[in-house]
């Protein structure tokens, strides 16, 4: 006799409010703001979780996170310096998105940018300031540009799937990248693969004196206000949505989709260029080789792929990326003090961001759809 | 910045147990040359009973932050400072009575930076002596990690050695390109064993592994040399010895000095700490290694009288007569 | 240097078998997912926990089956999360799985810090698994030392290829899936359940990376280390494209991989003078260019990336 | 016979709703073994609901199902396969790349879960044989006709021992002779003891093959007729619940010089296929010329190549005297074409996009004219010109919309349409091509549509009108075109059109070939 298991679970299935799932189909401002929110209280939860079971008090732990964050002005400082970075890839990945141009590689083209400016930076020591700074700019946007409208023409001639060679391309430039810091590019006086020290006039300003913060930040901001303008007023930004919302229509309506395609391409990794530069130029100062564990770049240190994470969550909105960029820079600079504060395994930042996005994605569909129970 | 300096001397003498030694590193505590330094630090807690506080994984982007962070709350701040030296040096530079110290290549500054590294090529160059020996096939393998001075001169060490006590050896040599990839480390390794090598010169994680499995699935006992720790353990039947850094002398020196400068900060470079004459580098324990070690090559060591040979030379370094050349340059395959 | 001697090919044969098996396991489980039209770019991650997760429990056990069974179940854990997020509430693939390979990434290590506790000395390992002669065909030149010489977990993966051809070719589940791949609604109308057969291919896909995951730490190596997949699930998520979602092709695509992977180690461990950092971005290279080459005539899945929502 | 065999499906009080609509409101229905029973009424009836319910692809929130007498619930298609009920949906749910055989045994169970395709196979021939559905069994889905596919949704189906079929609109997809043999296969069917649920909205096929007829309206029953009973005109009554306008009247136009002509035109198909072979129209202005035909004869990759999107292989397109062979959609757009997509949703509109957004959307040039700053004219967009424009468009067009900056996605379908024309027609083009612009649409928006397409052609416009909607075709042009296979199988003048000559020259048979 075989146990009535599928009975059982028939009753229990009737017992059971039924649950439903249904779209909303306005979802008010409020439920925009308030399950993302909410989504991220989930995520902090489970980040609570995490720090209990690293023996640590989660109270004490997010105290000491949010203070190593926002304490005082050196922990504000240390959050806007990060927070530079993370605003350019974010604001690259979101620009790509939204024209579905799925560009994982932000963290390649920023080494790209980044080794083009250091050639620069290390070739023309001596030259001036209002030279040097643009000029390393400007190679920096032009070499990501490279590196990222290469699988756009690859996707528009070819139709071979961007997800895969923006990714693959990441580790193409960062062995390249390698093989220039340890062989033809090393630093002679340096133990350490890098290349040489760029030029004294390439360092990107500070803000504040002893402050790490420095004119990347304000280059990021240009850039996140530039994408924000590019949306909602320009031309240019009216076909980047219509392509990302619907190809094939676009084009019907005359739009020039691989064109559109290929500049945001261009502009994507010319931002992502930029993030190198301003990693080189106000944080290494030397073109650095490989991480400590091999898969990202000592310069970029996987802000390329948290760009993605800061696109996402800030929604691919002008508004959203600057404040999801913000986030991010609190809770890399917020747990790390908490880890040396506290003790927490430091790979808790990287759980966490993964569990954030894990929730914000249940944030985002409950923002669109609302679950009902139903009788019978 | 630091607050207001005290102008005052404390009346008393400075207690160990009143220091606060800070340890911020930029790479993993498992990573075996912060290991060394980590288990001597261990150390003066349990004997002079000072206290450390460590965090790890810090990447030498945020090194300089936390080496600013940390100069407010610690007496001396142990560091490893590689990829950030100028960095690193700048945020020393704005805290004058913290005394910090540096794992370098670059040299000390004054007034508040000692420098040290691992010294360690004197027993390298006498694994490589044993090495020589060993062979039979006079192929002898290396798996480094990334070509920089410090590795280098263990390698070329190693290789001097090997060359005096057997002219006819070849090295193969390698390197990962990273600090820590034991996949790809132990198929380098197997590779070659396969191309001949008989003994291996592990400098990096993986080797042993490839070592073991040629043990227990072809019966091949390959000698093998650790590097930086003690490495016995993760092959007792293969790991003859190899050089070993002890950072003991290092550390209790800075807080011996500490102590005996009132707190006054210093610069100097504490290499010779790190070297044989002071104890800072040695052979890694025989640990029973007529027991332990696979019988062929104990064998093999009493036949060629290892030990003695061993003894005598390590006594000629302790007393100088025997120098071991530093080279830095990227050593290459034979 | 003896470059074309018995030796050296007999060294790179065996490696490139070693070499393709992660991405082997991981690319089969890929074709999995992707056939019944779920894009899983959380392999990476996915193979991390594996990885973790099997040395964890093998340390503490002792068992290296144990470990494999745990590293597949955590990869199952990992795919039915993936299949939640992508099946259940119809999210962004591509986002979908990132943030699983975030996760992955993060949570593998932090397990590791938590019950392998940092001891400053050498790192802690296992036995792991070793090559096991096959008797009787151990003895065959060439193929004995390559193919019949290998550890268990090479087997499995050669042993599945076949499998996996059998279920997507000549069962109805193979036949089901890539219906609800090709078009989840004329599979939901011939009463095939899209959802459960999505989840079912995701929970597979999982269990195949966190066994490949495992390869890293329990057979090519005895530790963990963050970040030891060195990629290689990014190369599953190629190599299916490469593969035309074929388990034969994908045998051949992951023993041209391990090939070209397993070439340029011997090669540098031989200390051939070139540039091993050059050799290094051969592989990834490789791969864009068959790429560009198959893409023309790749077939995908016509609803990979699709959501599937029934009306009403 | 009919009245004598058992009810084997009772549906009562079925009601479902979905958000702004009540799809179904408290349905009753019922068929009998062996009949024919015909489910009519306009677009959005609820017709299609009643029957993806019975199905299982919806959830009733409301009513209860017999069948054969006992009540069931009814969760999943496949709960309903086990009821030994089949649904031939209006768009195929077939699997493309499948062959024939694989398409019918998806889902199948089979011992172990091994498939046995062989066998399969030849219980494949072996019904098709029995009821006349001629299939190869071994040939991929995507390479068949659409009638083909047809009969394999049919056979798949009967395959799993259907013996209640329902038929979702079957013959609209299919041509005058493919909807003869598929009738005498539903007679057969019936004759065997098959019943049949038929859903069309043509009274002609309904009078011919039906034993029995339900009306909904709105969601509503409406009645149960026997179709022996019962006459076209009350039935189009019960269906609308007003006396239906069969004909439009056309209005005279001025003729004028060819405006839009094609030269030869071929080009391919998604599949790489040559789907158009050496096509020659000529549309005047002040003249509608109709393109009759069943879908997939090349009507949209006609349509597609005049419209910019779709290369010719060979041949001319020729605007007002101009060759526009190849250009892209704006330069077409500019040249004074208007262009009605046959697919609203995936083509004439962009869903995410609100309503504001996709009126502009053709004319972006005619909102970025003003030089902002340093930057040039056509970086910035003018957005309180694109406001009020969009303002004077919906008032205009009579768009239904909650707010100009809705999104598109919100709209129902007829004002979906009513956006594309106000987009298209206020420009005035001097050339308009419009692909089945009623289609899916109740009668008040077919009306409304084809009376501004009328409107345009008494403004001296040349129409080419696209439809497999014969009626549609008969009642607006004034040449029509018949397109087979990728060709024009001839043209004749709408007054003298019959509908038997269309029938031959839609099933492949030219012109010229035509007896009179
Ligand atoms: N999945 C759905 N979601 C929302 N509304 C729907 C859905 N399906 C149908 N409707 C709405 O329900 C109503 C009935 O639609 P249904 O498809 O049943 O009509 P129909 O009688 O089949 O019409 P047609 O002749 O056009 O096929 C329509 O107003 C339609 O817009
Ligand atoms: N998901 C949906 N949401 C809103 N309306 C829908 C949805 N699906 C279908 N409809 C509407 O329901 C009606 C019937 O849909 P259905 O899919 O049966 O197409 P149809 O109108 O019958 O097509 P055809 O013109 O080819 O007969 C259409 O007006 C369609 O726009
Ligand atoms: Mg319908
Ligand atoms: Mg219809």
């Amino acid at each position: 006799m075989r146990f009535p298991l599928k009975n059982l679970s028939r009753g229990l299935k009737a017992k059971l409010p039924k649950l439903k799932v249904e779209k909303r189909p306005y979802p008010s401002l409020r439920t925009k703001i308030l399950w993302p929110v909410l989504s991220i209280l989930i995520a902090l939860g489970i980040g609570a979780i995490l720090i209990a079971a690293a023996g640590v008090n989660p109270l004490t732990g997010y105290y000491h996170l949010f203070h190593g964050a926002l304490g005082d002005a050196h922990a504000i400082s240390e959050t806007l310096w990060r927070f530079t970075p993370l605003l350019l890839t974010g604001t690259a990945v979101a620009l790509a998105f939204r024209c579905k141009f799925w560009n994982i590689g932000v963290e390649g083209q920023m080494l790209t940018g980044a080794t083009v400016a250091t050639f620069f930076g290390v070739s023309f020591i001596g030259t001036s300031s209002w030279l040097l700074i643009p000029l390393v700019i400007i190679s920096g946007f032009l070499a990501g540009a490279l590196w990222a409208v290469i699988p756009a023409i690859l996707k528009a001639k070819f139709k071979v799937d961007e997800v895969v060679t923006t990714l693959l391309g990441n580790w193409i430039i960062l062995y390249f990248v390698a093989y220039l810091v340890e062989g033809p590019w090393r630093n002679p006086t340096s133990l350490w693969p890098e290349s040489p020290a760029i030029a004294g006039s390439a360092v990107f300003p500070r803000l504040v004196p002893l402050y790490r913060v420095h004119i990347g930040f304000i280059i990021a901001i240009f850039f996140a206000i530039l994408f924000f303008i590019i949306l909602r007023k320009t031309v240019w930004g009216f076909q980047i949505k219509a392509t990302g919302a619907n190809p094939r229509a676009a084009s019907f309506m005359g739009i020039k989709v691989t064109r559109v395609l290929i500049t945001v391409a261009i502009l994507s990794g010319g931002i992502a260029g930029i993030a190198g530069v301003s990693e080189l130029c106000g944080t290494h100062f030397h073109m650095k080789g490989l991480g400590f564990f091999g898969g990202t770049g000592e310069l970029s240190w996987g802000y390329g792929y948290a760009g993605i994470f800061i696109a996402m969550l800030g929604g691919l909105n002008a508004i959203g990326v600057p404040v999801a960029a913000f986030f991010m820079a609190v809770m890399i600079q917020g747990s790390r003090a908490m880890y040396r504060a506290t003790g927490v395994p430091s790979p808790f930042y990287y759980a966490m961001q993964g569990t954030i996005l894990v929730c914000l994605l249940l944030g985002i569909f409950l923002t669109y759809y609302r679950i009902r129970k139903v009788k019978g | 910045g630091t607050g207001v300096y005290i102008a005052t001397r404390p009346a008393a003498p400075i207690e160990p147990a009143a220091i606060k030694i800070g340890f911020p590193i930029s790479t993993v505590i498992e990573e075996p040359w912060i290991g060394a330094i980590y288990t001597a630090l261990v150390r003066a807690e349990n004997e002079l009973g000072i206290t450390f506080d460590w965090s790890d994984d810090i990447g030498y982007a945020d090194l300089p932050a936390v080496i600013r962070e940390w100069a407010t709350e610690y007496d001396i701040v142990i560091t490893d400072s590689f990829g950030c030296e100028e960095a690193a040096r700048i945020a020393a530079r704005d805290f004058p009575d913290t005394q910090f110290v540096f794992g370098s290549g670059l040299g000390p500054v004054e007034p508040n930076v000692a420098v040290f590294d691992d010294w360690i090529h004197e027993p390298a160059y006498i694994s490589g002596m044993i090495a020589g020996k060993l062979t039979e096939t006079n192929i002898i393998g290396v798996v480094g990690g990334v070509p920089v001075p410090e590795v280098n001169r263990l390698i070329n060490a190693f290789k001097a050695g090997a060359l005096e006590t057997n002219p006819d050896v070849k090295m193969k040599i390698v390197f990962l390109g990273e600090w820590f990839n034991p996949p790809i480390a132990k198929e380098k390794a197997l590779a070659q064993i396969e191309a001949g090598a008989d003994v291996m010169y592990a400098e990096r994680y993986g080797v042993h592994e490839a070592a073991l499995e040629k043990l227990a699935t072809e019966d091949k006992a390959i000698p093998l040399f650790g590097n930086l720790l003690d490495q016995y353990e993760l092959a007792p039947a293969l790991v003859v010895t190899g050089p070993v850094w002890d950072m003991w002398p290092t550390v209790n020196y800075v807080i011996e000095s500490h102590i005996q400068r009132d707190g006054e900060s210093f610069a100097m470079d504490l290499a010779e700490w790190t070297m044989a004459r002071k104890g800072g580098s040695k052979l890694a324990p025989w640990h029973d290694w007529e027991t332990r070690l696979d019988s062929r090559i104990v064998a093999k060591m009493q036949a060629e009288d290892i030990i003695n040979m061993v003894e005598t030379r390590w006594a000629k370094i302790l007393d100088g007569t025997f120098r071991v050349d530093i080279d830095e340059a990227v050593p290459v395959s034979d | 240097m003896e470059i074309l001697t018995y030796a050296f090919f007999i060294t790179f044969l065996a490696m490139t078998f070693r070499m393709a098996t992660p991405v082997l396991l991981g690319t089969l489980g890929e074709a999995f997912a992707e056939r019944s039209g779920v894009l899983n770019l959380g392999i990476e991650g996915t193979m991390l926990m594996g990885a973790s997760t099997g040395f964890i429990v093998t340390y503490f056990i002792g068992d290296l089956w144990l470990g494999i069974f745990a590293a597949a179940f955590i990869g199952m854990a990992m795919g039915l999360l993936m299949a939640f997020l992508s099946v259940t509430l119809g999210a962004q693939q591509h986002v979908a799985g990132l943030g699983i390979t975030f996760l992955g990434t993060g949570l593998s290590f932090f397990l590791y810090r938590l019950f392998v506790a940092p001891a400053g000395g050498v790192p802690p390992t296992i036995v792991p698994f070793r090559p096991i002669e096959i008797p009787g065909l151990s003895g065959i030149p060439v193929l004995g030392p390559t193919i019949f010489t290998q550890p268990a977990l090479v087997y499995l993966a050669l042993i599945l290829v076949p499998i996996v051809g059998f279920i997507f070719y000549r069962t109805t589940l193979g036949l089901n899936l890539t219906a609800v791949g090709q078009n989840p609604k004329a599979a939901d109308t011939a009463g095939i359940n899209v959802f459960r057969t999505r989840y079912l291919c995701l929970l597979i896909a999982g269990a195949l990376a966190g066994i490949a995951g495992a390869w890293f730490s329990m057979a090519q190596s005895s530790q963990f280390l963050p970040g030891m997949t060195m990629g290689r699930g990014w190369v599953c998520v190629a190599l299916v494209i490469f593969a035309n979602w074929s388990p034969y092709r994908i045998l051949g695509g992951a023993l041209l991989f391990g090939g070209i992977d397993a070439l340029q180690t011997t090669f540098a461990a031989l200390g051939v003078a070139f540039p091993y950092r050059i050799l290094q971005m051969f592989p990834y290279i490789f791969t864009i260019v068959i790429l560009v080459a198959v893409a023309r005539r790749a077939t995908y899945p016509a609803a990979l990336l699709q959501p599937y929502r029934r009306e009403g | 016979m009919v009245r004598r065999s058992p009810v084997v499906i009772k549906m009562v009080g079925i009601t479902k709703k979905f958000p702004g609509v009540i799809a179904n409101n408290k349905i009753n229905f019922d068929v009998r073994k062996g009949e024919i029973h015909a489910l009519l009424g306009e677009n959005g009836a609820g017709k299609t609901t009643l029957m993806n319910i019975l199905y299982g692809l919806y959830r009733p929130d409301a009513g209860e199902i017999y069948i054969r007498g006992k009540k069931v619930t009814i969760r999943s298609p496949n709960d309903a396969i086990g009821h030994k009920v089949g649904m031939i949906h209006q768009h195929f749910t077939l699997v493309p790349p499948f062959t024939v055989t694989q398409n019918i045994i998806l889902g199948l169970k089979f011992p172990k879960g091994v498939l046995k395709v062989g066998l399969a196979e030849k219980r494949v021939t072996e019904l098709s044989e029995k009821y006349g559905l001629k299939v190869e069994p071994r040939a991929q889905v995507w390479q068949l006709s659409v009638g083909e596919q047809q009969r394999v949704e049919i056979l798949k189906a009967l395959y799993r021992g259907a013996e209640i079929l329902i038929l979702d609109e079957p013959t609209s997809v299919l041509t005058p002779g493919e909807v003869r043999d598929m009738f005498k296969t539903l007679r057969s069917l019936a004759k065997a003891g098959t019943s049949t649920v038929f859903i069309s909205h043509k009274l002609d096929e309904v009078m011919e093959i039906s034993d029995k007829v339900t009306v909904l309206r709105d969601g509503k029953f409406v009645a149960t007729k026997k179709t022996s009973t019962t006459n076209k005109r009350e039935l189009a009554r019960l269906m609308v619940k007003r006396e239906v306008i069969f004909r439009l009247k056309k209005p005279k136009a001025k003729l004028g010089k060819p405006a839009l002509e094609t030269k030869k035109v071929s080009a391919l198909s998604d599949r790489k296929l040559l789907a158009l072979k050496e096509i020659s129209l000529s549309v005047r202005e002040g003249e509608i010329l109709g393109v009759a035909g069943v879908a997939g004869n090349g009507q949209r990759e006609l349509a597609e190549v005049i419209a910019g999107i779709r290369k010719a292989t060979g041949g001319k397109v020729i605007v007002k005297g101009k060759d526009m062979t190849n250009r892209s959609p704006s330069e077409i757009v500019e040249a004074g074409v208007g262009r009605i997509p046959e697919d609203r949703i995936d083509m004439g509109l962009i869903m995410d996009l609100s309503v504001k957004e996709n009126l502009v959307m053709e004319t972006l040039r005619d909102f970025s004219d003003h030089a902002v700053l340093f930057f040039p004219k056509g970086v910035f967009l003018n957005h309180s010109a694109i406001d009020k424009y969009a303002d004077k468009l919906i008032s205009e067009f009579k768009v239904i919309t909650p707010s100009r900056d809705a999104p598109s996605k919100t709209l129902s379908g007829g004002n979906l349409q009513r956006l594309i024309l106000a987009r298209v027609l206020t420009r005035n083009p001097k050339i308009l091509v419009a692909s089945e612009p009623t289609r899916g649409l109740d009668v008040g928006a077919t009306e409304y549509i084809r009376r501004k397409l009328l409107e345009q052609k008494k403004r001296g416009a040349a129409i080419l009108l696209i439809s497999e909607d014969l009626e549609e075709i008969l009642t607006l042009s004034d040449r029509i075109a018949v397109m087979y296979e990728g060709r024009i199988m001839g043209i004749v003048p709408a007054r003298k059109a019959k509908i038997e000559k269309i029938g031959l020259m839609m099933a492949g048979t030219p012109l010229n070939k035509i007896g009179r």
